[in-house]
């Protein structure tokens, strides 16, 4: 069997999935031992639009990305959306909730906001504009899950992605909960698999691997109430990487 | 012959650093503001004090993360099992307890070598609870004090230890304590003074009935509303469960490596209130709603292990009351609902 | 409780190879496995064992052969997730693994003996049920009245074809079957299985029920055999459920206080009746 | 001469970001020559407006992976400053401490993978693995090591999670330091085989100069990354961080969409160069030994050679590491107890990042809402430099002929290890 042919693509974000990707250190060798990069900007000057595997790291946020996205998943086999710009819109969606985005970029670009290049849309998740095969969520992505992905794409079988909550991984860790220290962490509506590494460094977890499937926002309502804070807090809090999903239900 | 020694804290300090020097030593350590067992480098960050840690002695014999197995894609299988000793220093009552309980479970119908080999590896340095967690009602449970299962428990008493030893494991680490007297008939009274109060006082909530009344207590309340209510806060986040003595519920998966021929087999903690439990390929899941999932916790403790084995699968040690963010974990307070009816 | 003594390692397959692999229908695969040791499997029907593909995972499946099926057993496994998507790929002479056979047996050496049978089963719960009607038909002399009722959704999704026209054509057995949609061929009955019921003789006394198939057939089987007089005890279930281990440590098959794997898979009904969560 | 010069490199391959060379030429006659950045804009200004002090450094460390401990620290940086936050020395050496986990992450990084297979003739580190497996190798155990430290003290390798105003989330604990060092120190002899490799391929770098105002923070008698004043290498004068504005005078070329920074002159460098021409003289022993074993001397004025700068400057975050980790060791661990109120305010805070100095600013209302930012970015400041370095070397290498000449461009920019990811502010830039 030949190698398969990846390429990696990116599109509005900060790259550093692609660098967890470089991350992998050893395990990049031994990754390529078995891919065939055919593209891959930020590490190689070869370019191709023959590949089997298209990895897609960014969120959407011009037409021309979109025709972009389109031609490469016509292109694939199989497409990946790597990291929260991708897989949820990331940060990135906070631009979405700007009331004008006019005034938005007048503020970052001044007299310049006109120029073509600076034509964006709504910001979107790679999923808003063309199926994806599968996600590695995060922001970053967790190099470690990358890998595995990858190994049960190339054996041919589905990887198996945590759909409970942080608080699993955080429990693990045996980090103390935020919530002891009355900060509001948003780990009991998130997809674990990232190994906690927030509430473990002292920080509440964002939301970055994004919600788990029916997460229970009622009783997040009554927790905030517990550790006086509000809904509002709540909802700001899950703003920063969730503004992309729909608004769940208990 | 029972051997019960009395020790100094610097000659505790002094035995631990001989300990550590010659084998693997888990010690309670401070972690952030709360407690964990960690392995010990200096018997300085040894904590006896501590009132309770984040996660149960459970890890060292079910680790968190466990490979099982080594495979190769061929078809070939081969077992992995710890054989390296090693010493938990610092158990309280209620986790011997526990641990017990484990040592039943896992023996039982088929034995699983992984668990006993770690088991049977372990010296455990059980130690009486000097300040009681911030949810315990381990006197309420039976827990507050234990007659056997370790090997050596301490006993602070004035500004020393009472080192009681039971079995040969634990003869063999008085080898690195030296000398050390008999504890006297005045120290030893005092320690049956420092039980007798432990097991009327370690309560920070009161369970209104025995322990073995709540499998007879459950059997009517299958459909309480405090099951719906109660589960319309609960987050399905595991935490009650992953914290828990006496759970032990897991997960097998095989991960290959980069070769993607050979890999492991390994197992992960699970819980039973996690969405997925009991959802089978094709989405059938026989545990859907989340008030089935919160139920089945606490009758899984107070009534269905108690049919299998005869002993209530809960400690009194406290750690899903607090683990719990949406504050509905506390058995004490679920149980004692029950009882008004 | 008893305690096991045993030094092997539960979780470890034993070797073994796909003698025969061949799809009954579009998603149901039947396999034939020997194990490497030349070893008897030494199952009962309604017992399963733990399939294992190396890499991929473990999944429990029922054994779908008679004990007196020597040297090899068959399994039939339908395609729906990551294992048995592997095993349905894995051709003929591949290696698997094979742990059990565990959990409990459909009474065919005891209490169904000298009884009158009936067997309902729908869809791919043929499968462990297979293994008690061959155990039976071979000792027929044993039994009393045999009935076997089997329903499908369509005609394509029958399996053992070949087997459902000898037991037809058996003379000491009453075989009926029905889909819940027809085709173009089908010429059978339609309409869900408690629509065969009224077809065949049951006795309050002497018949013994098997049922096995997917989890909302039981509750209408169950409810029409009661409503003709069946005691609870007399009604053998096979139930299903999430398992990671097949040796009563993770906790997934629990059912109430009970679990699949140690208790089950097969059930006295008169167990279960008042267990909220078996059906 | 040949005839006719026509590059078009569409996103220049290995840098961060997205970059576009425009080459026209005739007959020896230079027509055109474009430095072009049509990145899809991310309004990160925009979008910290609104939220609350807390939050500002996990939204701004999305500006770039790779800088997200700089963009972190500089971010904190301002925040402290309009809210007058102090911070304790232990804090600090912490920080500094992520900081040099991302020197060494990032300048192995970029001259491993990114400028190795230029000097080696190769078009990515792909085929490297084959054909130079040790060297390879050697660059990955550097790489992890620089992303080990940023592991131990921000609490991963990319955005980190420990910093926040006023101190940190989770200090290391002894026994992680300690282990960080002996890791550190475990490297050292790596060091010498990078030397060794880089002195190897020095022939390779193209001799190109060009006379250029180099930009850097300096804090006198340190070679610092943190602390200090802007500094030029035109003037002894310094400027305070809070008037970065004064010094990025953002002007329009008719030459160029895109637009310029300058100073003291039509351009400035900021970067590993730049800090090396105005910091030299406090590099630790070791890197100033490796400076000059690999022939780098002050006042150079060759952009190829950042590169080399960044080597150098890898070494110093080696030893720079050690002397924090034994001074943080020798005071002992504090407890980080730091409660911080929020107010309103305006402030300013730069960082070296491994590309340039970065320049982040934000206003706050009472309640410690932000309701202003500003950030100013490395490679944006470089722009125009490298604009200029294009423009002199065109004309004098034109006679090598397209394709050479196009492999020298690619690798000027490369040089400038540009982050056009982070680059959220650039302006009036043509889409071609
Ligand atoms: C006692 C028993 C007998 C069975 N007999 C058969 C049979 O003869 N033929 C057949 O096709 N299927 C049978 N099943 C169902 C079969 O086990 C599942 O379809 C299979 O486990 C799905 O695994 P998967 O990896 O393909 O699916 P995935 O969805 O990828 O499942 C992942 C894992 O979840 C668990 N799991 C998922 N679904 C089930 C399930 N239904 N039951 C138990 N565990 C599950 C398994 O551990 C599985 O490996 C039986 C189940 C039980 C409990
Ligand atoms: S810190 Fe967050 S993720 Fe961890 S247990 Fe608490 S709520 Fe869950
Ligand atoms: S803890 Fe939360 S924010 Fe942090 S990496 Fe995990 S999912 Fe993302
Ligand atoms: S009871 Fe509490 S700790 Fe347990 S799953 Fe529900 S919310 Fe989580």
């Amino acid at each position: 069997m030949s190698k398969p042919r990846v390429a990696i693509f990116d599109f509005a974000c900060c790259e550093g999935c692609q660098l967890q990707i470089v991350n992998m250190e050893e395990e990049l060798l031994d990754l390529l031992t078995h891919i065939e990069p055919v593209e891959w900007r930020e590490a190689m000057s070869e370019s191709s639009e023959r590949y089997d595997i298209a990895i897609i790291e960014g969120s959407i946020t011009r037409q021309q990305d979109e025709e972009r996205l389109k031609l490469i998943r016509s292109r694939a086999k199989v497409l990946i959306a790597l990291g929260a710009c991708a897989t949820l819109g990331g940060v990135n969606k906070l631009a979405n909730g700007f009331d004008d985005l006019n005034e938005v970029k007048k503020c970052v670009y001044g007299d310049a906001a006109r120029m073509p290049h600076l034509l964006t849309g709504q910001v979107k998740a790679v999923s808003e504009v063309v199926p994806v095969d599968y996600s590695v969520h995060g922001c970053p992505i967790n190099a470690e899950e990358f890998g595995y992905v990858i190994r049960c794409l190339l054996r041919g079988t589905t990887p198996v992605i945590p759909n409970f909550p942080v608080c699993v991984d955080c429990k693990m860790r045996e980090s103390t909960c935020r919530f002891e220290y009355g900060e509001i962490c948003l780990g009991p509506i998130t997809r674990a698999g990232c190994g906690a590494p927030c509430p473990a460094a002292g920080m509440w977890c964002f939301g970055c691997r994004g919600y788990v499937d029916e997460p229970n926002i009622n009783g997040a309502r009554d927790v905030m109430e517990r550790y006086r804070k509000t809904v509002d807090d709540l909802k700001s809090r899950m703003a920063l990487f969730n503004t992309g999903q729909e608004q769940p239900h208990a | 012959m029972p051997i019960v020694k009395y020790i100094t804290t610097d000659q505790l300090l002094v035995w631990v650093n001989a300990l550590i020097a010659a084998q693997t030593v888990y010690g309670v350590q401070a972690k952030e503001q709360r407690f964990a067992y960690d392995a010990l480098a200096d018997a300085a960050d040894l904590r006896l004090d501590f009132d309770v840690t984040i996660l149960p002695p459970k890890k060292f014999f079910q680790p968190l993360v466990e490979t099982i197995m080594k495979f190769h894609v061929d078809g070939h299988y081969e077992s992995v099992t710890s054989e390296e000793p090693f010493i938990i220093f610092g158990v309280h009552p209620y986790d011997v307890v526990a641990i017990a309980q484990m040592d039943e479970v896992f023996r039982a119908n088929y034995a699983d070598t992984h668990y006993l080999s770690r088991r049977e590896r372990a010296t455990i340095v059980a130690c009486d609870i000097q300040n009681a967690s911030p949810s315990m009602f381990a006197a309420c449970m039976g827990t507050a004090t234990v007659e056997d299962g370790f090997d050596i428990l301490l006993t602070k008493i004035g500004d020393g230890y009472v080192v009681d030893v039971r079995t040969a494991k634990g003869e063999a680490l008085l080898v690195a304590l030296g000398d050390a007297p008999d504890a006297d008939a005045g120290t030893l009274a005092r320690r049956e003074q420092f039980w007798d109060d432990a097991r009327r006082f370690l309560n920070k909530y009161l369970l209104k009935c025995k322990p073995t009344d709540l499998p007879a207590l459950l059997e009517d309340q299958y459909e309480h509303a405090i099951w719906e209510h109660n589960a319309g806060l609960c987050y399905s986040c595991g935490s009650c469960n992953m914290v828990c003595p006496t759970c032990y519920c897991f997960d097998v998966q095989d991960e290959v490596d980069w070769t993607l021929e050979k890999g492991t087999r390994v197992r992960k903690w699970d819980s039973c209130m996690l969405r997925d439990f009991a959802t089978v390929a094709g989405g059938h899941n026989f545990r859907r709603r989340r008030e089935e999932r919160y139920r089945h916790r606490f009758y899984r403790k107070g009534q269905y292990l108690w049919q299998r084995m005869g002993q209530i699968a809960c400690v009194g040690c406290g750690r899903c009351t607090t683990a719990c963010t949406a504050k509905i974990a506390n058995p004490v307070e679920l149980y004692n609902t029950l009882m008004e009816g | 409780m008893t305690e096991s003594t045993a030094s092997q390692d539960i979780y470890l397959p034993m070797p073994a190879t796909i003698e025969e692999s061949k799809l009954l229908t579009a998603v149901d695969r039947f396999f034939r496995i020997r194990l490497s040791s030349g070893a008897e499997l030494g199952h009962m029907p309604g017992q399963f064992v733990e399939v294992s593909v190396a890499g991929i995972g473990e999944a429990p499946i029922s054994l779908s052969s008679s004990p007196d099926t020597t040297g090899v057993f068959e399994l039939v496994v339908r395609k729906i997730g990551r294992v048995t998507d592997a095993l349905h790929a894995l051709p003929q002479g591949s290696p698997v693994g094979i742990r059990g056979p565990f959990g409990t047996t459909f009474p065919v050496a005891e209490a169904l003996k000298g009884q009158d049978i009936l067997v309902i089963t729908g869809g791919i719960g043929l499968v462990p049920v297979r293994s008690a009607i061959q155990y039976m038909l071979n000792r027929r002399e044993d039994y009393g009245e045999m009935a076997i009722l089997y329903g499908t959704r369509t005609p394509a999704d029958r399996l053992f074809t070949d087997e459902i026209e000898d037991w037809r054509a058996r003379e000491n057995v009453t075989y009926l079957e029905t889909v819940d949609r027809g085709d173009e061929g089908w010429t059978g009955n339609v309409g869900v299985i408690t629509t065969l019921l009224p077809k065949v003789e049951v006795s309050p006394v002497s018949t013994r029920v098997i049922i096995c198939g997917p989890p909302i057939m039981y509750k209408f089987v169950i409810a029409a055999l009661a409503a003709r007089g069946i005691p609870l005890e007399h009604i053998y279930v096979s139930l299903e459920r999430r398992m990671k281990c097949g040796v009563g440590k993770c906790g997934h098959c629990q059912i109430n206080g009970y679990y699949t794997c140690l208790d089950g898979p097969v059930f006295n009904y008169a167990q279960l009746s008042d267990v909220p969560e078996a059906i | 001469m040949p005839e006719k010069i026509d590059i078009g490199v569409h996103h220049i391959t290995r840098v961060e970001g997205h970059g576009t060379i425009v080459v026209r030429a005739t007959a020896g006659k230079v027509e055109q020559v474009e430095w072009q950045v049509p990145e899809a804009p991310r309004f990160f200004e925009a979008m910290v407006r609104g939220r609350s002090w807390e939050e500002i450094q996990t939204v701004v460390s999305r500006v770039c992976g790779i800088c997200s401990v700089t963009h972190s620290l500089a971010a904190l940086k301002a925040i402290e400053d309009a809210m007058d936050i102090p911070v304790s020395e232990q804090t600090e050496r912490l920080r500094l401490l992520g900081l040099n986990g991302e020197y060494i992450e990032s300048h192995v990084l970029h001259v491993g993978y990114l400028v190795a297979p230029d000097l080696l003739g190769v078009k990515s580190v792909v085929p490297l693995v084959a054909t130079n497996p040790d060297l390879v190798k050697l660059v990955v155990r550097l790489h992890r090591l620089g992303n080990t430290i940023m592991e131990v003290i921000g609490g991963r390798r990319t955005h980190p999670l420990a910093f926040k105003p006023g101190g940190m989330r989770r200090i290391p604990t002894e026994r992680e330091l300690r282990s960080l060092r002996a890791a550190i120190e475990g490297a050292l002899p790596d060091l010498q085989v990078l030397a060794e490799a880089v002195h190897g391929l020095a022939g390779k770098i193209p001799a190109f100069e060009r006379d250029t105002e180099y930009v850097s923070l300096v804090d006198r008698g340190t070679y610092t990354l943190y602390y200090g004043n802007i500094g030029s290498s035109d003037t002894t004068n310094t400027v305070a961080v809070q008037k970065f504005k004064s010094i990025v005078n953002e002007y329009v070329s008719p030459q160029s969409t895109a637009k310029w920074a300058r100073w003291h002159r039509e351009s400035y460098m900021v970067g590993a160069l730049a800090r090396f021409n105005l910091n030299a003289g406090y590099l630790l022993p070791m890197a100033a030994e490796m400076a000059r074993y690999l022939g780098l001397a002050r006042g150079c004025c060759n952009p190829y050679m950042n590169s080399v700068a960044q080597v150098v400057e890898t070494v110093q975050a080696f030893e720079h590491s050690l002397q924090l980790i034994d001074e943080l060791l020798t005071a002992g661990l504090q407890p980080e107890t730091a409660r911080v109120i929020p107010r309103s305010g305006w402030g300013a805070g730069a960082v070296e990042a491994p590309r340039g100095i970065l320049f982040h600013s934000y206003a706050f209302d009472d309640d410690g809402t932000c309701i202003g930012a500003n950030l100013t970015i490395p490679t944006n400041q470089n722009h125009a430099n490298i604009q200029k370095d294009m423009e002199k070397l065109v004309p004098q290498f034109l006679s090598r002929g397209q394709d050479e000449l196009r492999q020298l461009l690619e690798m000027l920019v490369r040089a400038y290890d540009p982050c056009i990811s982070c680059s959220t502010h650039m302006l009036d830039v043509r889409f071609v």
